[in-house]
């Protein structure tokens, strides 16, 4: 072992560390103030973590890549909502609903469609017009959503389709089919990140842009591609959750923007680009989903969870400094 | 006459307020080592990226081989077979030494994968003939600057060049690394390559070049042959006037101790540094890279914490927290890396160099503009800085010109204890001399100064004392009239003196 | 016998009345030593709602009270309850056909009816103005895509025609049941149209909001304030004079008529499915039989 | 003559280039409904607009030293909720003075985070969203929070008061937006933000104290919310918990769209004012002519990119960005 490992796992593995305090504090806490004679750490009751985290930590999966890029997307939440309207929408015109539970695939490809081309819109902008990711993305945040009211106005998009639900609720050797999609998108996204040519140079453009040009990587065709990987996995989630739920309120997807951006950065990505994993944006998005779940476990009140989860962001940043920490030779600036 | 592996005819490049390529044309032919020399300013740099297909020339055309070659971008350029090898560093840190030499064009297999096997092979296979001690593998953010910089130069050896452009790579390179470099610029010329070589430093233009072209302001000024010509023709066509550069013999009267190191220790850094400067002495340090010299200048300026030992100014101990006591103390320093350390790019030439007294310079609450260009007119024209306003963001200035800017700035501060780090790193000779002899004129006033550099003709030229180090610590101190070559190199290279009585005490 | 009973709510803290409900849940649940309650808060988030529930079943609960951020996206998660043999009561805002058979009951206001009644008492004061020919009005809906905001806004549009066929409508803008929002809308209204005689806001807190806006201008004495959901600024106000109506409509019971409907369920009472409490009509005229809102 | 003002031209635009396109769309508002710019209506706006906009100024010399602040909006309704509770307890005359105090603690637990800690802006201003609204919750309970005697009180004189014939709100945003602008463009501290947001590391070289400027920046920041907090419930003298909530980015995005980048070390008071009223005229101009709301919100869309586009497009000098 090199030295400097242990430390370097240690610093790494913060968010992992983290997940596990909160798994010992909420079992601890669970005995006293949950109502429920169920064990937080029931198996079954990880599974459902494991679920939940599904919506969130698809979408953070491609944010990762993004903000590895140094870029960053704000719309995601409103992409996550058009796609959606979109699924449950075409189920309902007429050659679709004709073609029985066969419209099911086709109406997901539509979907999965439509987040790709506003993912390939926000970056043809962001390449073309070379406006900052954050502004072009803060704009399309409305003008996405502004989209979704135009399909339907104010209504709720609708379409139950029980054969839908039962495959989205099925379980298949004990997790569920959410489950299967996190963890795919999240092994695909990893190898795409270390093992292909687009990876690494995400990390280099990310890294150092002017380097990335000069060595005559294309900058902008390279983000665009990213930006349509992240429209394509917001509409992924969509896809998940909503052949689950059926239907779309046109606010749904509201704040998943800074919640996804929550996740990756807690798993340790850096917001000025360059750096960041893929496994560790899953410990964020845990760590977040652990947190709603336990606090709602011990029966925590509104005005606590919103207290309590804003300062333990906090405190993981503070922790994760910490164990950072270069000794006392490191150059104070 | 054999055909030439590059050609430009008449390039013009302009920006807004300066005419920065004023119609150079000129050839480099295929074998040769081509020097491309001019000022700080003179538009070097930008020649380069124009062929390098970074800037597009507003007038003129680029021939590779026979055929005129537009650059659009730096893909096309390394498509046409043209390498540029960097003057600021060009490199993404979080990756490894091997992503980054072939960064842009990584071994595929199918699907977009990326080779790794081929990639580190190859890796591996150019850093050693570059002889470095560092493999494929590394991260380059963990590398020194000189590291860093071969692995820049490893990009020249990756692909087929016609023609490998060198931005003044050795810069911040040891004596030892140029050797190598030197070496790798024959191999390259004996493929027939046609090499362009930028660099400040008169020794190795006459060691490895062919030819030399001069730019002046823009404007070509003629190739010369460097068999039949010498130091004094080149800088006369680069600057209009001849230099003397000889070895420090001026003393003047040594004052009180202004600064005092007592067994300095930074684990792991350095080990047991004492040293004394006095007021009116210049004191070089000089050692090869990594000897720790930086991270002592670094400690004295309140940027490290020392884990021993003390430090003391005018006789008293004091305890340095922070840069902004150790400027109160009357300690400056000219740090090693002018852009991440230096400069704040986006800023104006004046407002940089004002910065850490643009509070002291304000009567009232405002900033005092007017004397904040005063100060700035003053070095400008001291330190001969070529910008058209002060106006004009420190970013678009050429390199050498940003070190005077950073110089200017802690000088202009009157410090009681200047400290340089690499001070003339990118300067050129014209300046370069105008630097030593500010560097002794500030001696002379009674200021004391301590110069850190990698370049032994300059620690010669302007130190009353030169202390050498070997890592991390003081090897021997010389003074001006004890100080060989050879001994200078025998002391940091770790190699102990024959005889104790030759070792000097480690302060008076 | 002792009850566990859980509770998600759609978004509290987002205005007093869900603040309010909450506290009267809480309230009811201890003064009632057989109950046990669990209290989660959705945050107006479908998909936090959707795994509350699931926590809710993995917790063994014996009912669930669920108010749906969204009336059809809850359906499948509703079924899960049912099929884990929890009955689930609907709250507040009921949801949507497909999932009736999974609920045990709906227990909360009509939000239609509430919107007609507006539009009744708009219209009637118009009248007494003798206006009702001519009258022209705005709307400030609430948050869209909720449906309580949906549906008071239909109840009202529907109805108003049909009491006061020439009173125009002339735009509808949505105030996101926010005071603020509202009161730049109400401005820019103000600005576009020379004669309002009416505004109808989708609650008390953006027709107070509206009304803030035409008294700076003043123009509030020529408008007809009406809202619904009467909270205690919109009850000052019409006590001032200067607000016209409104609809009353209490937390407290719509939070104890839940708790109730959910105690009889379990205890095995017949339960209509439809369990509307009233929300009669306030105005300035009959003010005084009501109580001050707490909220 | 003609040579000389074709080029001052060009260079005014290239500098100003989000100015040009803020007239270009007031032009087309304009045409659009003359009543537009009906002065109550401008009044109107740039009144409804103060609130924004003052937060803005302090986020600007937030994101000028190079860091974001995301708890402006919920620090907003804090504040706000407070001085509408302390004025009946304590009255307005202490009421405000406290209701700053307290806001400036917030401001300075997020300065002491992210200037001397060096924690991540982004996340520690997230996390104090949700926790501040979290405090604002406990505060008030859930509950609205109101004036007792809404028409006996002077305090109603921030948000709703005349001087000189212009609202005082508007007053109070043209002062501060004056002196912040001094602050930050004539004076030592203001050219240290500067330093700081653009090379951090060589600002501590040349003996900055980053930490106290990046702390001082929070202050400012917590100090323009405080204000803007008393702005809010002065108009309204009384007010929901969800006042301010979601206007951090409309914050942002009204400093981005002036000119300031995320990366720090650039953008003017000037140009965030722009960009406020940019914003602020965009609501309005949509509002009058009466499209649906989400048409604006895709109008809107189009336009923060229009303009933030030519604002850059007129500073590179071509259309098209180099990106290749
Ligand atoms: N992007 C730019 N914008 C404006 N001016 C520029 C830009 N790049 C270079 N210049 C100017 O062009 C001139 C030539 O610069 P260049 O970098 O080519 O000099 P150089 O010969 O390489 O000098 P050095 O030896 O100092 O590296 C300088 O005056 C510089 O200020
Ligand atoms: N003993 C060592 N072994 C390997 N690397 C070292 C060692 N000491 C230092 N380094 C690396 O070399 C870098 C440069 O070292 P340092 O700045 O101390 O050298 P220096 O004496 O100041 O030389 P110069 O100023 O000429 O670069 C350090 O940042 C460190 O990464
Ligand atoms: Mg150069
Ligand atoms: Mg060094």
């Amino acid at each position: 072992m090199k030295p400097g490992t242990l430390s370097t796992f240690l610093a790494r593995g913060a968010i992992w560390g983290f997940i596990v305090l909160e798994l010992i504090f909420f079992s601890i806490a669970g005995q006293f103030f949950s109502v429920s004679d169920n064990a937080f750490l029931d198996p079954a009751n990880m599974l459902l973590l494991l679920k939940q985290s599904a919506p969130i930590g698809i979408i953070a999966m491609g944010m990762t890549i993004i903000m590895i890029n140094g870029n960053i997307d704000l719309s995601v939440g409103a992409t996550f909502a058009l796609a959606a309207v979109v699924l449950l929408d075409s189920m309902t015109w007429p050659f679709m609903a004709a073609m029985g539970d066969w419209a099911i695939p086709l109406a997901w490809t539509f979907a999965l469609l439509t987040g790709a081309v506003l993912g390939a819109i926000n970056g043809l902008i962001v390449w073309k017009t070379g406006v900052d990711a954050f502004i072009v993305t803060l704009g399309s945040m409305l003008g996405f959503r502004g989209l979704v009211f135009m399909y339907n106005g104010e209504q709720p998009t609708s379409h139950l389709n029980w054969t839908l639900v039962d495959f989205a609720e099925a379980q298949f050797l004990g997790l569920h089919t959410a489950t299967w999609f996190l963890l795919g998108v999240t092994a695909v996204i990893w190898v795409v990140m270390h093992r292909t040519i687009h990876g690494r140079n995400a990390y280099a453009i990310g890294d150092n842009r002017e380097a990335a040009i000069n060595a005559g990587i294309r900058v902008g065709p390279h983000m665009m591609r990213n930006f349509v990987l992240i429209g394509f996995l917001a509409a992924l989630s969509a896809v998940v959750f909503y052949s689950e739920s059926g239907s779309v309120n046109p606010n749904d997807g509201q704040l998943y923007e800074l919640w996804v951006i929550t996740a990756v950065v807690l798993g340790g990505t850096k917001l000025t680009g360059g750096s960041g994993s893929v496994i560790s944006t899953l410990g964020g998005v845990i760590a977040i989903q652990l947190l709603r779940k336990g606090l709602g476990h011990i029966g925590a009140d509104t005005e606590t969870v919103n207290l309590v989860i804003g300062l333990i962001l906090i405190a993981v940043l503070f922790l994760d400094r910490q164990l950072n920490v270069k000794g006392k030779e490191a150059l104070r600036t | 006459m054999t055909q030439p592996a590059l050609r430009l005819e008449g390039i013009v490049k302009t920006f807004p307020g300066v005419r920065a390529l004023d119609g150079v044309s000129f050839d480099v032919l295929p074998g040769e080592v081509h020097a491309l020399m001019g000022e700080n300013g003179a538009g070097k740099s930008t020649l380069m990226k124009v062929l390098g297909g970074i800037h597009q020339p507003n007038e003129g055309r680029i021939l590779v081989g026979e055929t005129p070659a537009v650059m659009a971008n730096p893909l096309d350029a390394k498509g046409k077979g043209i390498v540029f090898i960097h003057q600021e560093l060009s490199l993404a840190e979080e990756l490894t030494v091997a992503e980054n030499i072939y960064l842009g064009e990584l071994p595929k297999k199918r699907w977009g994968f990326v080779d790794w096997e081929t990639l580190y092979e190859r890796t591996d296979r150019i850093l050693k003939t570059l002889r470095v001690g560092f493999d494929a593998r590394t991260r380059v953010g963990t590398l020194s600057i000189a590291n860093q910089q071969m692995v820049e130069i490893a990009r020249a050896l990756t692909v087929d060049a016609k023609a490998v452009i060198f931005d003044e790579p050795t810069a911040s390179l040891t004596d030892a690394e140029k050797v190598v470099l030197f070496d790798v610029i024959a191999d390259l010329k004996s493929q027939g390559v046609g090499i362009i070589y930028i660099s400040h430093r008169m020794e190795e233009i006459f060691k490895i070049t062919d030819r030399i072209s001069v730019l002046r302001d823009g404007q070509y000024r003629g190739t010369l042959n460097t068999a039949e010509t010498n130091e004094d023709e080149v800088t006369q066509l680069m600057i209009g006037r001849t230099l003397d550069l000889s070895r420090n013999t001026s003393h003047h009267q040594l004052g009180e101790v202004a600064l005092e190191a007592r067994g300095l220790s930074c684990r792991g850094l350095f080990e047991d540094i004492s040293f004394e400067v006095r007021k009116g002495e210049v004191v070089g340090f000089y050692g090869l890279v990594g000897a720790g010299r930086t991270e002592i200048a670094e400690t004295l300026f309140g940027l490290r914490s020392p884990t021993a030992g003390s430090i003391h100014v005018h006789g008293k101990e004091v305890r340095i927290h922070s840069p902004a006591e150790a400027i109160s103390l009357g300690i400056s320093l000219v740090p090693e890396d002018r852009k991440s350390q230096g400069l704040v790019l986006g800023m104006n030439c004046r407002d940089n160099m004002t910065l850490p007294q643009v509070g002291e310079l304000s009567s009232g609450p405002f900033t005092a503009e007017g004397a904040e260009i005063a100060i700035f007119e003053k070095y400008r024209e001291k330190l001969d800085i070529r910008t058209p306003s002060w106006k004009q963001t420190v970013g678009n200035l050429s390199g050498g010109n940003q070190q005077k800017i950073v110089i200017g700035k802690w000088l202009s501060m009157n410090p009681e204890v200047l400290i340089v780090d690499e001070p003339t790193r990118g300067i050129d000779v014209g300046s370069k001399s105008e630097i030593h002899n500010l560097i002794r004129e500030l001696a002379s006033q009674g200021y004391a100064v301590i110069v850190i550099s990698s370049e032994m003709p300059e620690v010669l030229h302007v130190s009353d004392r030169i202390v050498a180090m070997y890592s991390g610590r003081i090897m021997r101190t010389f003074t001006s009239e004890e100080v060989t070559e050879d001994n200078l190199i025998q002391a940091i290279s770790g190699i102990e003196p024959g005889k104790s009585a030759e070792r000097e005490p480690v302060s008076a | 016998q002792e009850y566990t009973i859980g509770i998600t709510q759609n978004n509290v803290g987002v205005d007093s009345y869900q603040t309010t409900y909450e506290q009267a849940f809480i309230e009811a649940a201890e003064a009632n030593e057989n109950v046990e309650v669990v209290v989660l808060d959705a945050g107006g988030d479908v998909a936090r709602q959707i795994a509350q529930v699931e926590d809710l079943i993995q917790q063994e609960v014996d009912a669930i009270i669920i108010w749906p951020t969204n009336g059809e996206a809850v359906i499948p998660a509703v079924r899960k309850a049912s099929q884990a043999d929890i009955p689930v009561i609907v709250t507040n805002s009921n949801i949507a056909e497909p999932g009736f058979d999974f609920v045990a009951s709906f227990s909360g206001p009509d939000n239609i009816t509430q919107g007609a009644r507006s539009a009744e008492i708009m219209c009637d004061r118009f009248t007494e103005l003798g206006i009702q020919d001519e009258a022209q009005i705005v709307q400030i809906s609430g948050q869209p895509g909720y449906t309580t905001a949906i549906e008071r806004a239909q109840g009202f549009e529907d109805r108003l025609p049909e009491v006061c066929p020439n009173v125009t409508l002339m735009e509808t803008q949505p105030g996101d049941w926010n005071r603020e929002k509202s009161q730049q809308v109400m401005e820019a209204f103000l600005v576009k149209y020379d004669d309002i005689d009416g505004v109808y806001a989708g609650d008390d807190n953006m027709g107070v909001g509206a009304l803030n806006a035409a008294r700076a201008a003043g123009r509030s004495e020529d408008i007809v304030f009406v809202g619904a959901t009467n909270f205690a600024v919109g009850y000052e106000a019409m006590g001032e004079g200067d607000y016209w109506g409104s609809i009353y409509q209490s937390p407290v019971d719509d939070a104890e008529a839940a708790l109730q409907t959910a105690l009889d369920v379990l205890n095995g009472e017949d339960v209509p499915f439809l369990n509307y409490f009233d929300t009669p009509k306030i105005t300035q005229d009959n003010m005084d039989e009501f109580e001050k809102p707490v909220f | 003559m003609a040579g000389l003002s074709k080029a001052s031209v060009g260079t005014f635009l290239a500098k100003q280039g989000i100015l040009v396109a803020f007239v270009l769309f007031i032009i087309g508002f304009t045409i659009a409904n003359p009543r537009f710019i009906d002065p109550d209506n401008v009044l109107g706006v740039v009144r409804s607009s103060a609130i924004l906009g003052v937060m803005a100024l302090g986020v600007t010399f937030v994101v000028i030293s190079g860091n974001l602040d995301l708890s402006v909006g919920s620090m907003m309704s804090f504040s706000t909720i407070v001085v509408l509770d302390l004025h009946d307890k304590i009255g307005p005359a202490l009421a405000i003075p406290a209701m700053f105090a307290m806001t400036l603690c917030l401001g300075a637990f997020i300065g002491f985070l992210v200037g001397y800690l060096r924690l991540n802006s982004l996340i520690v201003t997230l996390g104090m969203l949700s926790a501040i609204h979290g405090l604002t919750l406990t505060y008030s309970g859930g509950q609205n929070m109101d004036i007792a005697d809404k028409s006996g009180t002077w305090f109603s004189v921030f948000g709703q008061g005349e001087a000189l014939g212009i609202p005082v709100p508007i007053l109070m945003f043209l002062a501060l937006a004056a002196a912040l602008g001094v602050i930050l463009a004539k004076t030592p501290f203001g050219r240290k933000v500067y330093a700081v947001g653009g090379n951090g590391t060589a600002a501590t070289f040349s003996g900055i104290r980053r930490a106290r400027v990046v702390f001082a920046c929070y202050l400012i920041s917590a100090f323009c919310v405080a204000c803007a907090g008393l702005i809010q419930a002065s108009r309204s003298l009384g007010s929901q918990n969800t006042v301010g909530q979601g206007m951090e980015l409309e914050v942002l995005a009204a400093v981005i769209l002036g000119g300031a980048s995320l990366l720090g070390g650039s953008g003017t008071i000037f140009k965030t004012v722009i960009g406020v009223l940019i914003l602020g005229f965009i609501q309005n101009g949509l509002l009058l002519v009466g499209l649906q709301f989400y048409v604006q919100y895709v109008v809107t869309w189009i336009i923060i990119i229009l303009a933030v586009w030519l604002d850059i497009a007129a500073k590179r000098g071509r259309l098209w960005s180099p990106i290749a």
